[in-house]
């Protein structure tokens, strides 16, 4: 049966929340199923921001809202958090910091500042805190240390030995914890690597062929950038700050040009800057590829927050009509899958492919065995020109060769006028229509390269429930522990185009239920436009959180009263 | 023929006596004196009568948007060092919708060639005011006159930095064209202002208006002294034409950290499958 | 009987097409139906530009493909227009430009520009050839004398006289033409104004109480703008050359935050670039009228020429959700209605609203015999600020009384980031749902301010087809000389939101056919998503021109076999 | 407590130590000081850690979209020019992103105060670089350090043809309000670029730095010079605060032929209804 504890650190910008939470996944994803997530205020320093790491004995890629253990890091910490109590809920906290508690919850103070000093430092106090933890719930010693030594090396011995006395001091603590939670070992095990959804970006960035980044720094979207800076020497990417998104996109069509590999990567408001420069991707079948992180809206909304709403954005962004594909990834794995397939597909199509991430899955950590890396996606398409080259030939294969300039003995001329084989403007109504022709026909042709959804659940394909991108983990527990609802669960990763393989399972189900976190079902719509059928239901969430498993159970279970 | 002449049969969609067609016979000749390899020369354009200049010479082009032709061109040269790259369009283009673009890529100091026809007005959408119309110059949109004060893009690009600075005249395709030749050859981002008349929507900047407010530097200009350069470029009234300031400075394949002294173009650098596998294995640096 | 005779006029720009085309128009619309059209490229010397006048004894909005009569200004004034040539037609113009004429298709050598120096000077010839044509046709001399006087009065008598003297030469010849057409006089006529779509939008922006205009010019799109500068001494109005479309709209904003009523005007390409600026409208709730002339893209693609393929773009421009309106409109009188009614609406939901024209409706000639200004629509929701004044207050309207600036004792406290009531910034998940909510909510408010479709034809509502936009009038006049196709046609002036009162009527009708000027169906796809309902037919058309009702006919046929 | 001080219970956004707040009492003062009605002051800003100002002071905002505080502002004060208007906000936010508004609003001259709080860094995305920051600063996107040239924003202001040009530093409480005071008084469009400390990424533009790099200039500086206030603004040693340049100039409203002298807010203007019917009958203007 599957258990799990969450356990919540709260504090502010600046208090070390990030540290403790790095520490205690890397430790427990050696010896359990762990995933966590973090909620953070739109400020630099002070606020309120919590973490949540949830342990379960079996695999686990979502947040539970009720809280089972809770550390406060200041005497404001608890406020936002209090709807997430319950009476089982105990509350951890220096003395002073408990005292704002109402006194229907359980509190027990821990003097982590003391045993801080005790080690040598005051600073040492998180470590106490995360030797609390790891006692608390049973982790290896062993693998915490280890992952500490690993931490501190750099700074000398000194501060090792200090954080492994407090260390120790804690865990020892928190081992005698006599309400401590019963412990979750899954019986079989093999450690994982714990990776932020934007670590697992970056490399499939690199995997698919990156060397040129042009992007405007954008929460959550600028990560992202940074770590492919981190990459730029081991990988030779050049990685440019844009004045502003505008020349990001027109910067990285202009690399792709000249023969790059290149990505841009914003939210929405950064990506709707960007709309005119899709539209000249599309007529100039210039290839670009754009990872658009989306947080709350409109304009600045809720900039450090979490949403699904700039689907419609993407899906119609630019004027007048060309070719796009857009991704979604959901378990961590797809994020190298589909960051690197967006490059390969961009390439091959001459199309501009889109990574539609969320900042709650970009800034979650959940596990992997291992990852994939498909060197097919390295493989460029771009000829050598011949001296009567062509940029808009009309080829038998669909697409008409791309080169790039100086490479072979052509000259690549490229317009975002309409334009003739040769890239020359033209006002000729019949080339109007074989050029619009010829890039609308890549529609037929990506059919054959279309990412199939995930499908789980019950196999008689009677009532379904259709879901996208980051929601994947919670609705798929959710199943999981409910089977007597007898739902069939399709999880798209590729968004756009939608496969037709579907239309006979969509049209033929007695109920569709989509479940999305936007105010107004932007994908169920894409269903109804696309199948031609009606959308029975939608589930919503909208206040700039992701979906909680406990929240999203008991709306489900409205659904099936 | 020279190599870059467009041997095609074309009907150039500039208007009788307009300015573009001197400055295309100039810019073919700057190309062809300087014995560039036409497939190793391309163009990035905006759009705008000016903008359309790369089609009727015959090099690579990437003919994008409006306003955005020096953003696309300096991608362009950052990923193929190799090529000679020249961003042209109006004075609406490049001032007007590109501004941005403009003060960022002088502070990016790229290596190419930023090439400004500015006749003063914004030819291809009719006549309404561009960024460099004098005051009072009516317009249909502008019906009692232009009431903004122009910009000046020759102070405007010393004050951000610029390192090679120039203003020509159409009517002068001569000494234009020498400037078009020192700017290739300038080592980072040269920008060259050229005035020419358009002959239907500017009645007031007209060829003989150029010819009278505007005269030539001669070789006593000191060149690199960016006060001398600042104070000609101030002067509104008489109209410097040459080079008013060029100095040496680290363009950005020197500046960038990517580079290390290597210009290989990027569609030669190959990515080994190899390497990728151990992105996985890398330890993870934290925050 | 239902009869018409196509006119057109071929020649360069600058040949002055267009002064003869309206010399016509105004002579023709006192005392018949005229429909007229230009197609021209995107230069502004030369090249080759046409000018269709169709001549009807019924009402008429639309072209014909087929020429009954061409006129042509020089010898390269042929080749584009070969094919609408039909063995009836009669090609006129002197001598020279008459030799590239293929042998099999009637010429008539007229030559105009000895008429011209006959009547004083080669510059009379465009008025001999008017003359000619109004000979031919048998308009009336009186009217077509008073129209030259009042163009030419001011450039002195000499230049009158000679230019009534060359339309004399013409006329005369032209009354004596044996192959003149048929004249076509209706039974009944009042005089008519003839006027463009543009000149109809300026006014409904006048009528909507316009007093400040930021845009940057783009074909189609900066006519409106040129028209509101000349009104704008008599109006009051002040009118802004942005430095590119993203000021324009954001100065729009600022314009209607600090009081006034304000438009942008652009075409597909440059509203690009305001989708961010959308976005801002919607969470801070501040009215924008955007006028968006539509011509065919991606990117630059073909400024000159006319499509319909801006609609998603409308639809989903910007992050995040919120409400809007859309107009699109049909018949010429529809210009003055929801431009004006664009500002009303904008002021009292607090909302984008957009009127979604093209460059074909925009530039064509077409009647009206008034024009009704709703006084209504002048009337303004701004309402003075107390002290404690909240900018979003929850009301019981469902709208937050919107304050100005310096107008009252309050502050008028805007923000991009989702806020409070009192405009402040929130990070609070309750109050970002209610603001979410309290935007969302002016979808149902809107409900009662829906236009309804123009419904026409079959009263059975069996076979329906949909349109929207400046296909009005070519599909009316298809389904009038097809009674026996038996079709309903809905017509959508408003195109979003959609009425939710035609539910019925679109999911019980046997089959759907939408007609769109794109080359995927957007409407079509609207449709779809709305209703969850399955289109089953689109007929489209994406080369740069309208539909022709000889074509559309033809089309329309193919369907009904 | 004066009317601009904010009295609700608010806990600011900025770092502790943040240069921000001693800008805030600046503000705060200077407006007080000058005896405004806050009825009647508007800020305009975009986003970022400056961009929050506004919602720390009792008056009317705007808070828009990063980078375009200026153009909302622009029109608000077209709209109502008995307004104070004031945007603020970063140097990201209108150097770099609203970079185009910049060079064309100075253009414009609309009336309004623009505040720019330069603490060469983007603060609020985690310190990347900014337009203003130092070649060599090391940033999380510029890991070897910044390349390019910073701009200049003193210098440009006077290439554009600014009429008040000045410069602060929050260090400087006392003399920066004198310029903000001064800037709201001047007829026409007045930027203070203001130099502060951002504690949190900017490790080499400190308060210290700043201190040692900045000087003020006193009664002897010929503030209507142009060329020494371009000489001024040239020296990226010694930096010059105070007001580098002010002369006299048309602003917006004698400029603009749609005020002809009556500067009438617009929310006061009613359309008469009857005009309108005038419209149908009007005889057409021809092309
Ligand atoms: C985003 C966008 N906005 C506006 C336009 C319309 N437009 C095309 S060219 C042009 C101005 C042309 O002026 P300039 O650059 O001076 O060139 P010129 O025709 O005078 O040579 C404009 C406004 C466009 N194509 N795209
Ligand atoms: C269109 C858009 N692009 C990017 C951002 C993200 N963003 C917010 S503030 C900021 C930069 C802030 O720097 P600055 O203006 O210098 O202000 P500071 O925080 O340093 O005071 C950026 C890039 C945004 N909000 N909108
Ligand atoms: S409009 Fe002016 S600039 Fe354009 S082609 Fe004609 S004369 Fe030349
Ligand atoms: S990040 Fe820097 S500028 Fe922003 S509040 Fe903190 S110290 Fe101030
Ligand atoms: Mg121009
Ligand atoms: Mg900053």
């Amino acid at each position: 049966m599957r258990e799990s504890i969450s356990i919540v650190l709260s504090g502010e910008a600046g208090q070390g929340l990030q540290t403790v939470e790095e520490f205690l996944v890397e430790t427990l994803t050696q010896e359990t199923y762990v995933f966590s997530s973090k909620e953070v205020m739109s400020r630099v320093r002070g606020g309120n921001n919590s973490v949540e790491i949830r342990v379960s004995n079996q695999p686990i890629q979502a947040l539970r809202y009720t809280i089972d253990v809770l550390f406060l890091f200041n005497d404001h910490a608890l406020e936002r958090l209090l709807p997430r109590l319950t009476p089982q809920t105990i509350i951890y906290g220096e003395a002073p910091f408990l005292k704002s508690v109402p006194s229907q919850y359980k509190t027990k103070e821990v003097a982590f500042l003391d045993l801080g000093k005790q080690a040598g430092n005051r600073l040492y106090e998180n470590t106490a805190m995360f030797g609390y933890i790891a006692g608390m719930i049973g982790a290896s010693v062993e693998n915490a240390k280890a992952i500490i030594t690993k931490r501190f090396n750099k700074r000398g011995e000194d501060i090792v030995t200090g954080n492994l006395k407090a260390f120790d001091l804690g865990y020892d603590l928190g081992r005698q914890d006599p309400d401590r939670p019963k412990e979750l070992k899954p019986t079989h095990f093999s450690p994982k690597k714990a990776l932020t959804g934007n670590d697992v970006l970056s490399m499939g960035a690199v995997a698919g062929g990156v060397n040129y980044v042009a992007a405007y720094p954008m929460s959550p979207g600028t990560t992202l950038m940074t770590l492919l800076e981190e990459k730029s020497r081991d990988f030779e990417i050049l990685v440019e700050q844009a004045e502003d998104e505008i020349a990001a996109l027109n910067m990285v069509l202009g690399a792709w040009y000249a023969g790059a590999r290149a990505l841009t990567t914003t939210s929405g408001g950064g990506f709707a800057l960007m709309t005119e420069a899709v539209s000249l991707s599309g007529i100039t079948e210039t290839p670009a590829v754009i990872h658009v992180a989306q947080r709350p809206g409109p304009a600045t909304g809720l900039p450090t927050r979490t949403e699904q709403a700039d689907l419609n954005l993407v899906l119609y962004a630019g004027h007048g009509e060309f070719p796009r594909m857009i991704f979604a990834p959901g378990r961590l794995e797809d994020g190298v899958e589909v960051m690197s397939r967006a490059f390969y597909m961009a390439d091959k199509y001459q199309i501009p492919v889109f990574v539609l991430s969320d900042q709650y899955w970009l800034e979650s950590m959940s596990q992997v065995d291992a990852l994939d890396f498909n060197p097919k996606y390295l493989e460029s398409f771009v000829v050598e020109t011949k001296r009567d080259y062509q940029r808009y030939a009309f080829d038998k294969s669909g697409i008409s060769p791309r080169g790039v300039p100086g490479f072979g003995l052509g000259y690549v001329k490229v317009d975002s006028d309409e334009h003739d084989e040769a890239g020359g403007i033209t006002e000729s109504f019949t080339m109007r229509v074989s050029m619009q022709d010829k890039r609308l026909h890549k529609f037929d042709l990506m059919k054959k390269d279309i990412m199939e959804p995930l499908i789980s659940g019950s196999t008689k394909h009677e009532n379904l429930v259709l879901s996208w991108g980051s929601t994947y983990g919670v609705i798929e527990e959710a199943l999981d522990t409910h089977p007597e609802w007898d739902l069939t669960h399709l999880h798209f990763i590729q968004v756009y185009p939608l496969p037709e393989s579907l239309k006979d399972i969509i049209s033929k189900a007695k109920t569709i239920q989509v479940i999305e976190n936007n105010a107004t079902g932007q994908f169920a719509n894409l269903i109804q436009m696309t199948y031609g059928v009606k959308v029975n239901q939608r589930i919503l969430k909208y206040n700039g959180e992701p979906y909680h498993i406990d929240e999203l159970i008991t709306k489900m279970e409205a659904t099936h009263e | 023929m020279s190599n870059f002449e467009f041997n095609h049969d074309i009907d150039m969609a500039w208007c009788p006596g307009c300015g573009n067609f001197p400055l295309r016979n100039i810019l073919i000749k700057a190309l062809t004196e300087l014995q560039l390899d036409p497939t190793q020369v391309v163009f990035s354009s905006g759009i705008g009568q000016a903008a359309k200049m790369p089609q009727y010479v015959d090099a690579s082009y990437f003919n994008g948007l409006h306003g955005r032709g020096l953003a696309v061109a300096s991608a362009i040269s950052a990923v193929n060092p190799k090529l000679t790259v020249i961003a042209e369009g109006g004075d609406g283009d490049m001032y007007g919708e590109g501004g941005n673009h403009l003060i960022h890529n002088i502070r990016r100091n790229p290596h190419l060639v930023h090439i400004v026809h500015n006749n003063m007005v914004y030819g291809l959408t009719k006549g309404q005011a561009s960024p460099t119309s004098p005051i009072g110059l009516v317009t249909p949109l502008q019906l009692d006159g232009v009431y903004n004060q122009p910009i000046n893009p020759m102070a405007l690009a010393l004050a951000m930095g610029a390192t090679f600075v120039a203003r020509g005249f159409s009517g002068d395709q001569e000494k234009t064209k020498e400037l078009i030749k020192a700017a290739i050859l300038h080592n980072g981002y040269a920008i060259i202002d050229i005035f020419h008349p358009c002959v239907t929507y500017n009645k007031v900047n007209t060829f003989a208006w150029y010819k009278s407010h505007t005269f030539w530097l001669d070789e006593a200009h000191p060149k690199t002294n960016k006060e001398a350069a600042m104070k000609l470029a101030l002067d509104e009234e008489r109209l410097a034409c040459g080079i008013l300031y060029q100095v040496e400075g680290k363009a950005y394949p020197q500046r960038h950290p990517f580079y290390q002294g290597n210009l290989t173009p990027f569609y030669q650098r190959k990515r080994d499958p190899k390497d990728i596998a151990k992105l996985f294995n890398k330890p993870k640096a934290h925050s």
